[in-house]
């Protein structure tokens, strides 16, 4: 047996045992989602209990360091490990801003002490992190932001408003861009800093969306304080720190493919909705086939989709193919949203009754619209591919 | 007929345009929205509308009407669906009294008066799945003494809940599928056996799922002949999807214009985004199809007014042509507003959800481009 | 009977005695239309004659002024004379880019002694015209034309090169943009000249296209030569008459529609190639689906051309609808020569066999692809109506 | 197996690249197309094509080929797509080489040589109507003594006219629209009541119909079992539909680079046209399609390589996909290139109608995209 089956064969083993049987039915939504932090309230014991083993073994961030709290794993362990809780359906751990996003920038551009300071407590889902990157002057034009940071010594004074921070009301920390030399050029200016949303000087207001739902905040800062500590990277060097993120972020959401996964495939929706012929076919004949056409373009895309993985994972991506996967994969996920809305008729549009599980569908729909939107519009993309890959001039 | 609006219907879009930016603007369906209201439309309002003649718009000057037509019905829900309006004059003043111009003068002479003077509310109920397929009606209606009993489900009722007369498609005669042996019947509020369960829906307008148990209605109901109710039926929802197309093509202009304004307002990269020549292009494009829809919704609404044969095949342009354009012109406008376009402090979204539900309406575009398709014979 | 009526009656009875039978059957290509000039063969002894009868009334050019040769009807009178050669479906009695473009050109801006000189002989079909607009370095860029005209007293020597010349290989005279002033602002130093094609200095290569055909030649000018008088409008005005003509071309081609017309619908070709089912339906679902989509925004479209006609006719007209026209109807055009294809199989591909006319469909198809280039570009178009109608930033 | 080329498969794309650019790039095409020549392929180019072993990269290496698979001949496929090359390639060392794979040892033995060498080429007679429908196949086999006698028609056979080898479908059984009943068929060239009418088609490639008139075979011309033809079938087709959109790929790859080389060269309005956002979006967006569809092409071959049950619907996939892309990337193409877009001078529009006859080939993107939705049931 080779040292990964045993692994595989421990794991299991171990899983079988720790996994509470709560957590090995598919979330239902986002409000089944385990996301820690010092607001947090646990929805069930099991969800706790689940949240505090994983952690312990650090498998709520499989590979980062032991030294900082993680899992210590291989790329192959933690696949396997990836597997066999996919196996038995056991939800994930932790939701988390801190291991999606803060983790990968502070492994990489943080200090010793940054790293030991503010990784376990991570991995336990003890602290909540928010993104405080977007301003309302500055969306695709990301590097144009207001947001001042005064040096005082051994701390910034913060001053300016963020917006589409997700979940700021409800994080603890928060990993902000902010401008500290206003005098040079705009990429040249911003810092990278970390701090506490627990202050006086932090507000977050929830910005309703169209879907109803409110994943985002407007946040405000009036004399915010930042120690110097927390400064990530050099001054004024924050951009550098802010594209590696960025690109990161894409490579995430372009990993997440078609979205809407679980849910019954669209034909049969169709066929709820529509019926079909005595032949079997769909009995919406356009429906039908745009519902084909689609399916084609879904299947080439999890075909490019596992070519991307695949060629990231050897090292011979593209830099901006990430750029390409988001623009198409989001886009899709809008087609295929606008198809479960046709095929589902009147029942879809219903906003709150029972039936629609509270408006899933339509609410679903309209979500998707954020896609192309956030971590850089479609329109964005295009640029990136046009200058970066096919060197189209300026 | 020149195809564009003559002089009279230039004035009354004027004045609809005025008086329905001025009394029910956003704002209003807003207001009525966040208030959880439960009517679906403001009464005080729907006075108003019917103060103006836009409830009697339809019917003859003899009738108390404006004597007027589908154009200038058009030329209201254009700035109704500009405004994203909360209303029931597309189900009252349009599709019923369109359908109650079919049968027996007893209809007219009790509900015109109440529509006109704004008293009262009309919905029409032919939908039972969450497509629209008119032929498929299978409710039933059986003989009873002098009278009926209707029994089955309808789904998608605008206003149903509130409604002072339904409009029901039934089965007298023939299966699913047949366009024979439906017949049209006028049913009161407040029937025995009648339950109405509203729904809340995307947009914020309410549609109400109706149940029919064994609910009695004399012969006197009856719209038109019994087992014919397929022409009537028809004129109804030639009037009816009209009625949309017209409100769809407002909702798209909408958005469209909101949408321009934006582009040339929002700056980025210290530049309007409205200089960005790829966001031009599809404005631009944008424009265009809505110029064509707009030609299809004209068409189809003289074409009704002449009686024309023709105006049955025009009305499936005019709905196909106004769901995919207005589509177009909510998707444009939400990605082109980026961020703000998904928060509900923006308009555009409203637009968006609007759209939606008015592109189900009596039919979305593939039904209606297919019924083309069959009915030429491919 | 108004005289409206009456005018009718006389011109019904006219064509019924004048029209030759042969001149009743609809062209069947390029190849039937009469274009004239002095390089013109007639293809038939009837062809000659329709021309000279209905050249003799200035029917050829029924709305110009009989003093130059045209008919001096009434726009209502032009309307009867357009329905009843429908009637009979009598062919045009010419072709001509005279009429086309030049006339409408002169009658605007030329002195009295031009349109005597020129018009006469463009109704009576003996002067063919073609026109010298784009230049190998500016398409799209219009004005950017460096075909140079040099000031020689009574007459220029022009010396340059244009392509898209149509017919000019069979051609007469040219309507030419040169440039009179290389130092003014490229807009400013235009003008607009009349000259013989026959004469040493100019010479015209045909351009084989895509589809087989070769309608438009380079055209080369080494000294040619054109007098002064024939100089139209003021010297490095000419822009404003190119202005003027390309609008007034814009115009026509919208107007054209959908072009394809007589042709068999296409649900009916697509019968043909693929069958249909025991319902009816096309046996092909998704081109079913797709052409029942072309053909509802066909038919949208046929409203906005009436639309836009009755809309010009009555002075309503925003002076850059015919931009959006243009646009529109080329795209629309394209799309039915590509269902045209689809629905033709593998029979539509074949290019000189019998059975499929010389790749008639094949080839009109490639010819579909010029109409969204020709006489400014779809991204003309649209940049025209983001800047003029929409009123977009530049 | 990650979705990308390995090493090897890598080594192979960059020698046919280069071959396949120098021995015959564009200019070879129109060499043979003014030439007006009737063969439609270059048998000199042909014979160096064996010997870079093209010719037999499908047969095993006892077989004496290169006992490489369907990844490979895509590589060359594609390069071929890319120049416009015309060659037997797909129809001979593809899609027969796949075919006789599943018949019995003599066709092998005969041709496989032949093949391998350059000395022979075949030609592939499924279709009879405009559009592919294999199933849909109505030439009669009829049994003769020991053998058969095939009558009817074939069109759309690419090389038909020249081919020593035909593939040819034809029923022995059942009736046109099963799959039960098709056999398939090796016809020798010359076979008594057999002609064949080569066409020019638009791309200057050239199809034969084919007309049998009791062309009498034996029994050893069956490949694989009478009636069970379907097996067989689709293995050609499979090979051959995989092979075209490998095709098909690399035509429309060469189309975008060089419209993309074009936006960087052409000037308007004194800067390069490239730098117009419009376009730009453009030829951003048709980088991802073109991306996406090579997934597709790729992952079709590995499974076609692994003898994979998915791999039917990822053929379907990619023909579809490749079908839809190509035909974005010709119509841009030309578009972006405007003016001389239209001239036969320029490469695209040759790209154009190489485009569309590969789109026709083994059944076009709405086939195939048909023909999965109702394997999935719908």
């Amino acid at each position: 047996m080779s040292d990964l089956d045993t692994f595989r064969a421990d794991t299991r083993a171990w899983l079988e045992e720790n996994c509470p049987a709560e957590m090995r039915q598919p979330a239902r939504g986002d409000g089944d989602a385990c996301w820690g932090g010092r607001k947090f309230e646990f929805s069930s014991d099991a969800q706790k209990q689940w949240l505090e083993r994983m952690a312990a073994k650090g498998w709520t961030a499989p590979m980062w360091p032991a030294d900082y709290g993680g899992g210590g794993l291989s790329a192959a362990e933690a696949k396997v490990l990836q597997q066999e809780m996919a196996r038995i359906n056991a939800r994930p751990p932790l939701s988390s801003f801190g291991i999606w996003m803060l983790g990968p920038a502070l492994l990489k551009f943080g200090t010793e002490a940054q790293k030991k300071e503010h990784l376990p407590p991570i991995v336990r889902g003890e602290i909540r992190w928010c993104q405080g990157y977007s301003e309302p002057g500055a969306g695709s034009d990301l590097a144009g932001l207001q947001t001042k940071a005064v040096d005082r010594g051994d701390h910034y004074i913060i001053n300016g408003q963020k917006v589409w921070t997700s979940y700021a009301d409800q994080a603890d920390w928060i990993f902000c861009l902010v401008r500290t030399d206003p005098s040079a050029p705009k990429h040249k200016g911003i810092s990278f800093v970390l701090f506490d949303m627990d202050q006086p000087g932090v507000e977050a207001r929830p910005i309703k969306l169209i879907s109803g739902y409110s994943f985002f905040c407007e946040t405000y800062f009036t004399d915010a304080r930042a120690e110097k500590k927390n400064l990530v990277y050099e001054e004024n060097k924050g951009w550098d720190v802010a594209k590696y993120l960025l690109g990161h972020e894409r490579e995430m959401i372009s990993g997440m493919g078609l979205g809407g996964g679980g849910g019954k495939p669209l034909p049969a929706m169709a066929k709820d909705a529509v019926g079909e012929e005595a032949d079997g076919r769909l009995a919406d004949p356009l429906l039908r086939a745009e519902i084909a056409m689609f399916e084609v373009r879904s299947a080439a895309y999890r075909a490019q989709a596992e070519r991307f993985a695949d060629e990231f994972k050897a090292g011979r991506g593209n830099p901006a193919q990430p750029s390409m996967m988001k623009y198409y994969g989001t886009e899709l996920n809008k087609r295929r949203n606008e198809l479960v809305m046709a095929a589902g008729g009147s029942d879809a549009l219903e906003w709150d009754s029972e039936e629609s599980g509270g408006g899933k569908k339509a609410r679903d729909w309209l979500r998707s619209k954020g896609n192309s939107v956030e971590g850089g519009t479609s329109e964005i993309q295009l640029n990136i591919i046009s200058k970066r890959i096919l060197e189209l001039p300026s | 007929m020149p195809l564009y609006l003559t002089e009279d219907q230039e004035m009354l879009r004027d004045s609809a345009e005025g008086f329905v930016r001025e009394k029910a603007p956003v704002a209003h369906m807003r207001k009525l929205r966040d208030a959880d209201d439960g009517t679906g439309y403001d009464p005080a309002l729907w006075r108003e509308f019917a103060e103006m003649g836009f409830t009697s718009i339809l019917m003859s000057e003899d009738e108390g009407g404006l004597g007027l037509g589908h154009v200038e019905a058009g030329v209201v829900m254009e700035e109704i669906g500009k405004n994203l309006t909360p209303s029931p004059l597309l189900s009252t003043g349009i599709a019923a009294v369109a359908a109650l111009k079919h049968g027996g003068a007893q209809h007219r002479d009790k509900w015109y008066p109440k529509i006109a003077a704004g008293e009262a509310v009309a919905a029409i109920a032919v939908d039972e799945g969450a497509k629209h397929d008119p032929a498929a009606t299978a409710m039933t209606a059986a003989r009873s003494g002098n009278g009926f009993k209707l029994s089955g489900r309808k789904t998608f009722v605008t206003h149903g809940h509130v409604a002072d007369l339904l409009i029901v498609a039934a089965r007298t005669g023939g299966s699913a599928g047949d366009a024979d042996g439906i017949t049209l019947f006028a049913v009161e509020k407040g029937a025995k056996g009648l339950k109405a369960d509203p729904r809340r829906l995307a947009d914020a307008s309410i549609a109400a799922r109706l149940e029919f148990d064994n609910v009695e209605v004399t012969a006197d109901a009856v719209i038109g002949e019994v087992d014919g109710g397929w022409g009537p039926l028809n004129a109804l929802l030639g009037a009816g999807r009209a009625a949309a197309s017209a409100e769809m093509l407002g909702v798209g202009q909408g958005a469209a214009d909101i949408t321009v304004n934006y582009l040339k307002e929002r700056k980025q990269f210290g530049v309007p985004i409205g200089s960005f020549q790829a966001l031009q292009h599809r404005a631009a494009h944008l424009y265009a199809e809505l110029e064509v829809a707009r030609a299809a919704v004209l068409k189809a609404q003289q074409l009704l007014d002449e009686g024309s044969e023709k105006a049955h095949k025009a009305v499936h342009v005019a709905k196909a042509m106004t769901g995919w354009t207005t589509t177009l012109a909510v998707q444009e406008g939400v990605q082109m507003h980026a961020g703000v376009g998904m928060t509900d402090e923006y308009d555009i979204g409203l637009y968006m959800k609007r759209g939606r539900t008015l592109a189900e309406l009596f039919g979305d575009a593939n039904y209606h481009a297919d019924r083309l398709a069959r009915e030429a014979g491919y």
